[in-house]
C-alpha cells in the first residue's frame, strides 16, 4: 500500500480508537475512498421503489459522487446502472426523475434498453454507405456499466462489487430485523429535501452513530424539559462491527399503561412548550422501542424517533463538502390524527430541525477546528477501545470505532 | 391565465396596509427582533417551509411546519435559548407584491423574494430564492398571516435553517 | 441630471398600471407560465437581451434579438419542444421602476434587476444583473411592451439562457 | 415592537417623493451619473459606511466617513482622476422602503438592500447587503440626505470600495 | 516522458479513437497543456484588427490562461504580447480595451513602447543619487514578452513558439482558402460575448468538430420543419489533421433558380415558424456553401451558418471549466435588408441560440458523467479510426480524431 | 530539503532579490508556510489586550490558518490556544469574541479551564458504571494546546515555537522603540474592519514594505496637490533584516513654527481639495515623524500615517487568497478636535481609502500577471541588492529583500 495516500495517514498500529485528521480533508484519501469503499464490497442505498412504481419510471441518483441510474425496467425489476453513456460519456438521463420507454442519450442519440443493453447507434450504418461505424464494432460490450441490485421493503441497494455478500448477509441478523421492524410495511413517502454541509462525509456518518453527543449537543429537550418516559437502551452493532443501531425502549412501569395505548400520548412532559401537540406521539411499535438510529455501511441511515421515521443519505462532495438527502415516511395507514403527529414531529429533524440542526453545523466546525493538523488524531475512546454491542448509549463511542473498523478493513490500511 | 388579471382588487389603503406589513415582517427578522415574530401571525395559522418540487406534488412535509402561534413561540424559544448554531444574519430582498384576490375572509398575495445570508466571519451568499404564498387576514385594521407557505425554489438547504425565513 | 426629474408625470393609475404589469411579468416567468409570455408584448416589438458594453457602443447584435410577437412564439415552442437544457427556475428581484417619461405614445420605463437561477440540484447563482428599459403603450386600459430591451451588467452568460430574462 | 407601527404617517404625496428620491439615486450609482452624487446630499451632511457589528458597538470609524457635500465631491474627483481600480458595476437591488418616522425636521426612512457588483470580466457576486438609514430634509420640494448611514451586514469587503454603496 | 501526467493517461497504443476521460480533468495534464500545446507550434487568435484601429489602441486577452496585451504600434503593426511587467508581474494593461502612447505599469511606472521595449523605470537613476537600480542593470533584458505575430483578414494570431510554421502553412492550403471566402472583404464588427461553460476546453472543441450530433442534439430545424434544400457536404481536413471544415453546399437544382438570386429566399420550408422571417437567408457565396464550420489548432472557430458569420475563441479556464468568446460579423456593404437578416439569424447562436444552446450544457453533461473514471475511454469511431477527408459529415467523427491526433503530437504521448 | 516544494522553486543561488513566481500559487510552497513560517520560530500578532478586558473574554483569531482562542485567565493573564478541542477536533469558540468562565466543546461537554487544562469529561466515569473513560485516560494530556504568549503595548503575541527568541530580541531595538513611540500610551480602539484580497499573502507584505510604490500607484495626493512639508525619511531594518520601518519625518523649516504646535495644521497645501478638512493633521510626535508603516515577521503591520494610527495583520487563506484584517486606534486623552481629525483622516485608508484602496487590489493583478509562469522571477534590486538600512524610501526595495532574506531563512531554501 505504499502509494496510498490512507496508508500514509498518522494510524495507530491497530485499532480503531485514534483518527488521523487527515482522513477528512485530503484529496488522494478522498479519490481512493471513491474507489476502494464506494466502489467495494459494499451496498449503497440509491433510492426507493414508491419513486419508481412504472415501468420506464427512473430517478438519477449517486453512489459516493458516481453518477447513477436507477430505473423499473418493463419486467418490473429495479435496474440500477452508471450514467455514463459509453459513447463519449455523456450523462444519459438529465432530469432528477422522470420516464423513459428506452434510455436515449441525447448527444447522439445511442439507445439503451430499460437494462442498459445498447439497442440502435444513430448512423451506425452511416448514411448512403458511407460512415458508421467499424464493422467490428459490437454493441455487446457497449452497454450501460450496470450494477448488482438488490431490494428490502422499498429499499433499493446497489453495488460495483462482485465481492459484496448478498444484502441479507451484509447487513446480518440484527440490522436486518430493525429494517422489518420500522419499515415493514406500506409506507408512504411524506416528504424529501436535501442538506449541504461544510464537512467531510465521515465527520457526518460519526455523528450519527455518536449517541455520545444527542443529550449534550441537543438541548431542545433539556430546555423544554421534555422528560420522556424512563428508558433503557443500548448499541447494537453488526458482527463484523459495520454498521450500527443506537435505541431507547419504553421501560414498564406506572406510565406504561398509557402509553401502551395506541393513542396518542397526552403530554404531561414538555410543559414548558407553548404548544406541546409538538411532542406528541403514540407507541407505535409493540417492543416499545421509542427511538433507533440504524445505519449501515458506508453512507445510509434509518431513523425512527417516536412517529418521526426518515431515511439519511449522506453523499461526499468533494474531501470538505457532503450532501444529505432526507426521505420522511409514514404508514400507508396512518390515522389523520397519526398523520398529523408525524408531520408535527418532522420539525424535530433536517435542517431546521429543532432537536437535530446542529448536526448540520457541527461537522463543519470539526473540519475548521482540525484541519490545519491532518497528523494529530482524535481520541474515540468513550465506552473503550473495542468493537461489541453494549446496553449504555450516552458513554461509548463503540459504534464509531465500528465505522472505522469497516473503514480500516475497506481502505486496507 | 394571471390570476391577478381578474382579481377583485384591494383599496389603495388596503394595499398599502398590507405591503407595509410584507415590509415590516422582512425588516423584523433582519433586525433580530425575531420575539415579535409570533405576532405576525394569527393564533392558529400556517407557517411552512416547503421547496418548490415538493410543494408542486402536494407533499405534506417540508422541512418547517408550524400551526399555531405556540409553535412559533416554541421556535423563537429553542432558537434563543436551545439551539446551537454559528451567528449569521438575513437580508431579505423582497419583489412584486401582488394581491390576488380573497378568500374566506383573507387577502391572498404573493411575493418574491431572496434572502442573502452573511455569516459572522463575512461570507455573503444566496440562502434562499423563492415566494411568499400568503392569506393576511385584517383585524380591527391590523393586518395577520393566517397563512405564510414559503416555496423555496431550491431543494437544497445550506447547514441549517435557524432564522424564520 | 437625472432623466426622471423633469419628465411628465403618470398619474397614479397609470403608474400603478404599469408597475403591476412589470411585476406580472416577473411572476409569469419564475412561475413558469411562459406561453403568456408573448401576450404581454405588442405585435410588432422589440425584445433584446444585450450586454451594457455592447449597448453603449451601440452594437446591434446582442444575444437575443425578437422583433415580433411571431418570435416570441418560437421562442416558446423551441423552449417547450425542441431545446434540450437541465429543468432550472429564475427568480426576479426588480428594484426601482421608474417612469422616465412618454416617448411616441409609449411610457418610458427603467427598472433595475437581478435574475437570482436555481438549478434543480439546489444550486443557487445570481445569474444575471441589469436593467430593464421599456416602452410601454396602454391598449384598451392593458399594458403591453412595444419595446423591451434589457442591458445585462455582465457580458457573460453562464452555460445558456433559454427561458427569458 | 416595530418602531413604525406608531409613526406619524407621511402622507402619499410626500411617501411618494421620498421613495422616488431613494431609487433615484440607485439608479444614479448603476447608471454611474456619479457626478450626482454629492448632489444628493446637503451641504452639511453625513456619509458613513460602517459594518452593523462595529455599529451596533457605537464604533466611530467604519470604512467611509463624509461630513460634507465636499468631501462626496472629492471622493468623486479621487475615483474619477486619481485612484486605480478595475472597471466594474454596482447593480443596487433596493427592498422595503419604511418611514420610520420624523426627527428634527427629517424623516427617518430606512431600506434594505443588495449590491450586485458586476467586474469587466464579467464576474457577477453579491458584493454587499445591509441596511439604509437615512434622514431626509425636504427643501423646497426637493428631498436631500442629511444623512445617510450604510450598515453594513458583513466586516469583510471585497478587494476595495471606490463606488459609494 | 515518464513524469508527463499526460502520458500517464490511458491512451490506446496508437491511434485517436479512444480518449481517457481524465484528460478532461486533470490538474497535471491540464498544466502540461498551457506550456506544450498553448505555447508550443501553434496560431492563436487574439482579436481582431478592427478591435485596434488607431496607433495605441490595445485590447487584452489570453492565450491559453496566459494574459496577453494586443496593440497597435506606431508602425501601424500589431504586436502581442504577454501582460505581465517585468519588474515584479503586474498586468500592464487593466482595462479590457483602451488606447495608450506607451504602456506604463501602474506600479511603480516602468514604462515600455508599443513594441514591449523598457524605455524607462521610475526612480532608475535613485534619487539624489541615493537608491536605484544597479548599475549593471541593462533595461534591454528587461522588455515584455513579445510574441510572433501574423494577421489575415484582421484575423490577429500568434505564438510563443519559434518552431511554429508561418502561418499560411501552419494552416494549409484548404484553411487558408476557407478564411479567403468567408473573410476576404471589408467585414464589420456587430458583436460579440462570452459564455462561460461548466467543461474542460477540449470537450467543446470536440463538439465544434462534431458533425455526428449536429442533426440529432439540436431538434430546433425538424421540430419547425426546416427543410432546407437539398445539400451535399463533408469533411475537409489539413494536410496534418489538426484543422478541419465540416460544410455543406446547395445543390443544383429546382430551387436553385430562386436561390441562385442575391434577394431573401422567401421561405417555403420553416413553415411552423410564427415567423419565418427569422430564417430567411440569401445566398452569398457563389459557391452555394450554406455552412460551413472551420475549426483551427487548438481553440479557434470560424462559423457561416447561411449569413451568419462568427468567430469564437474557448479559453480554458482551469481544468474543468472553459470560456467561449464571440465575435458576429457582418459586410461591410451588406444592404440594410442583409444586415436585418444577419441579425435574425444571430438568434440561432450564441448562449441563447435556437440551433446551437445545447453545445453550452452538453459539455458540462459529458464532464460530469465521466471525471469518475479517468481510466475509462470514449469511443470516437464513427466513420472508421482513420483521419481522412470525407464526403459524409453526418456519419463520421473524423475531424474529432483529428483533433487528438495533433494532441498526441503536441503533447507527446 | 529535496522533498521541500519551496526547495523545488527556481531559487537564484544566493541573495533575495529574484523571486520566483511559483512561491505565489504552489499549493504545496503554501502548506510549508503553514508549518515552517507561521509554526516557526515567530511571534504572530493575535489581537489586543482591549478586546479582551474582563477575565473570561476572549476573541477568536488565526495563526496562518490555524484557528486560535486568545482569552483572559482568572489570574488575568493572556492565553492564547489553538481553538480545537482535544477530543474530536471540534472549535471550542464558535463566536467571534465572548465571555466565558470555562471553555466548554459544544459537541460533548469537554470542559476546559482558561488555561485550557481538560477539567472535566462528561460522562468520563460513565454511567452507572457502565461507559465512560478508560481507566488508564490521562486528562493532563489532553488540555488544549498552549501557545507561548508575550504582550506589549496591549498588542498580544503568540507563537508555536519554544526556538522563538524573547518577543524584545526578536522585535530588535529600533522596531520596539517605534511601537513604543506609536502605541507606548493609553489607546483607545475606535474601529476594526476585514478587506479580502485575491492574491497571496506574501504579495499583500511586498507591498507593506514596498516604499517604492507609494509615490507612484497612489495618485491621490499629487492629484489634489496634497504637498506635505517637506521631508526626509528612509528605511529602518531589524537586524536580521525581517522586520522594517519605512519613515518621513518633517523637517525643520519655516513652516515647522505652525506644524509644532499640537494644534491642528491648518491645511495650506490640499488647495484643491473642496473640503480641505480631510486632511487637517497636527504634531502628535515631537519628534515630528509624519509617517512610520512598520512591519513585523511575517504578517503584522502598524501604521501611522500623521495621525492615522492602525495595526493590519494578513490572514492566508489559501495560495492565492488572503484577508486583511484592520484595528484603527486613537490615543485615549485626544481632543474632540482631534478625534474628529482622527476619523477623517481614516478616509485614506482601508478598504475604500483614497490613498490606499489600490494596495487592495495590485496584489490580485500581479496575481493573474504572473501566475502562469511560475518559473520566472521577479526583479528587486531597487537600491541594490543587499538587505541594510538606509536614508532614501522612494528609491528603494531593500525592506522587500528583508523580508525574503526572512522567508529562506525560515523556510530553509
Ligand atoms: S455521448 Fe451518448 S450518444 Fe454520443
Ligand atoms: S510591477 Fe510593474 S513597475 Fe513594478
Ligand atoms: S469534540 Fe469536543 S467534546 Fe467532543
Ligand atoms: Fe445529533
Ligand atoms: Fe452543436
Ligand atoms: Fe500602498
Amino acid at each position: 500500500m505504499t502509494d496510498s495516500a490512507a496508508a500514509r495517514m498518522a494510524w495507530q498500529k491497530e485499532g480503531y480508537s485514534r483518527i488521523p485528521y487527515g482522513v477528512y480533508t485530503d484529496p488522494e484519501v478522498y479519490a481512493e475512498e471513491q474507489q476502494k469503499l464506494f466502489r467495494g464490497p459494499v451496498w449503497s442505498f440509491v433510492g426507493m421503489e414508491q419513486e419508481i412504481q412504472e415501468v420506464g419510471d427512473y430517478r438519477t441518483n449517486y453512489i459516493g459522487e458516481t453518477p447513477v441510474i436507477v430505473v423499473r425496467d418493463k419486467d418490473g425489476d429495479v435496474q440500477v446502472m452508471v450514467n455514463r453513456c459509453a459513447h463519449r460519456g455523456n450523462l444519459v438521463c438529465i432530469a432528477r426523475e422522470g420516464n423513459a420507454s428506452e434510455l436515449t442519450c441525447v448527444y447522439h442519440n445511442w439507445r439503451y434498453d430499460l437494462k442498459g443493453n445498447l439497442v440502435n447507434v444513430a448512423f451506425g450504418k452511416g448514411v448512403g454507405n458511407v460512415g458508421g461505424m467499424p464493422d467490428d464494432f459490437d454493441p455487446a460490450q457497449f452497454g450501460l456499466h450496470r450494477l448488482r441490485v438488490e431490494t428490502l421493503h422499498g429499499l433499493i441497494f446497489a453495488t460495483f462489487s462482485d465481492a459484496a455478500l448478498p444484502l441479507r448477509d451484509f447487513l446480518g441478523a440484527d440490522m436486518w430485523a430493525n429494517l422489518d421492524r420500522v419499515l415493514g410495511r406500506d409506507m408512504e413517502l411524506l416528504g424529501t429535501f436535501k442538506q449541504y454541509m461544510p464537512n467531510n462525509w465521515k465527520l457526518y456518518m460519526e455523528n450519527v452513530r455518536d449517541s455520545y453527543h444527542a443529550s449534550i449537543l441537543h438541548m431542545f429537550q433539556a430546555t423544554f424539559r421534555i422528560n420522556r418516559l424512563s428508558m433503557k437502551g443500548g448499541i447494537r452493532l453488526s458482527d463484523n462491527g459495520w454498521h450500527h443501531i443506537s435505541y431507547s425502549i419504553a421501560e414498564t412501569d406506572r406510565e406504561e399503561a398509557q402509553y401502551n395505548s395506541k393513542v396518542l400520548l397526552s403530554v404531561k412532559d414538555g410543559y414548558l412548550l407553548s404548544d406541546p401537540s409538538l411532542v406528541a406521539s403514540w407507541r407505535e411499535y409493540d417492543c416499545g422501542t421509542t427511538l433507533a438510529i440504524q445505519s449501515t455501511y458506508p453512507n445510509f441511515v434509518v431513523q425512527q424517533i417516536y412517529n418521526s421515521i426518515a431515511l439519511r443519505l449522506c453523499l461526499p462532495k468533494g474531501p470538505e463538502e457532503c450532501e444529505l438527502m432526507w426521505w420522511v415516511l409514514g404508514s400507508a395507514d396512518d390515522t389523520a390524527e397519526q398523520r398529523e403527529a408525524r408531520i408535527k414531529q418532522s420539525n424535530m429533524v433536517g435542517p431546521g430541525g429543532l432537536i437535530s440542526m446542529e448536526d448540520g453545523v457541527v461537522g463543519g466546525w470539526v473540519q475548521r477546528g482540525s484541519k490545519h493538523d491532518p497528523d494529530l488524531t482524535t481520541i474515540v475512546e468513550m465506552g473503550g477501545r473495542d468493537v461489541a454491542p453494549t446496553e449504555e448509549g450516552r458513554a461509548t463511542e463503540v459504534s464509531i470505532r465500528g465505522f472505522w473498523k469497516g473503514y480500516r478493513e475497506l481502505m486496507g490500511v | 391565465m394571471d390570476a391577478s388579471r381578474n382579481a377583485p382588487e384591494a383599496d389603495d389603503a388596503t394595499r398599502c396596509l398590507i405591503e407595509n406589513f410584507i415590509v415590516d415582517y422582512a425588516h423584523m427578522v433582519d433586525d433580530d427582533r425575531l420575539e415579535e415574530w409570533p405576532g405576525y401571525f394569527t393564533e392558529a395559522c400556517t407557517y411552512r417551509i416547503i421547496d418548490r418540487a415538493s410543494h408542486a406534488k402536494g407533499r405534506s412535509i417540508g422541512i418547517m411546519e408550524c400551526s399555531s402561534r405556540g409553535m412559533l413561540l416554541d421556535r423563537i424559544k429553542a432558537l434563543r435559548e436551545a439551539n446551537v448554531y454559528e451567528p449569521h444574519f438575513y437580508r431579505h430582498i423582497l419583489s412584486g407584491i401582488r394581491i390576488r384576490g380573497e378568500k374566506g375572509g383573507a387577502w391572498l398575495v404573493e411575493t418574491s423574494y431572496a434572502v442573502v445570508r452573511t455569516m459572522q466571519e463575512g461570507d455573503i451568499s444566496v440562502f434562499s430564492s423563492g415566494k411568499y404564498v400568503d392569506e393576511i387576514v385584517i383585524e380591527n385594521g391590523r393586518p395577520l398571516f393566517r397563512s405564510r407557505v414559503i416555496v423555496c425554489d431550491s431543494q437544497r438547504f445550506d447547514t441549517l435553517v435557524v432564522i424564520p425565513i
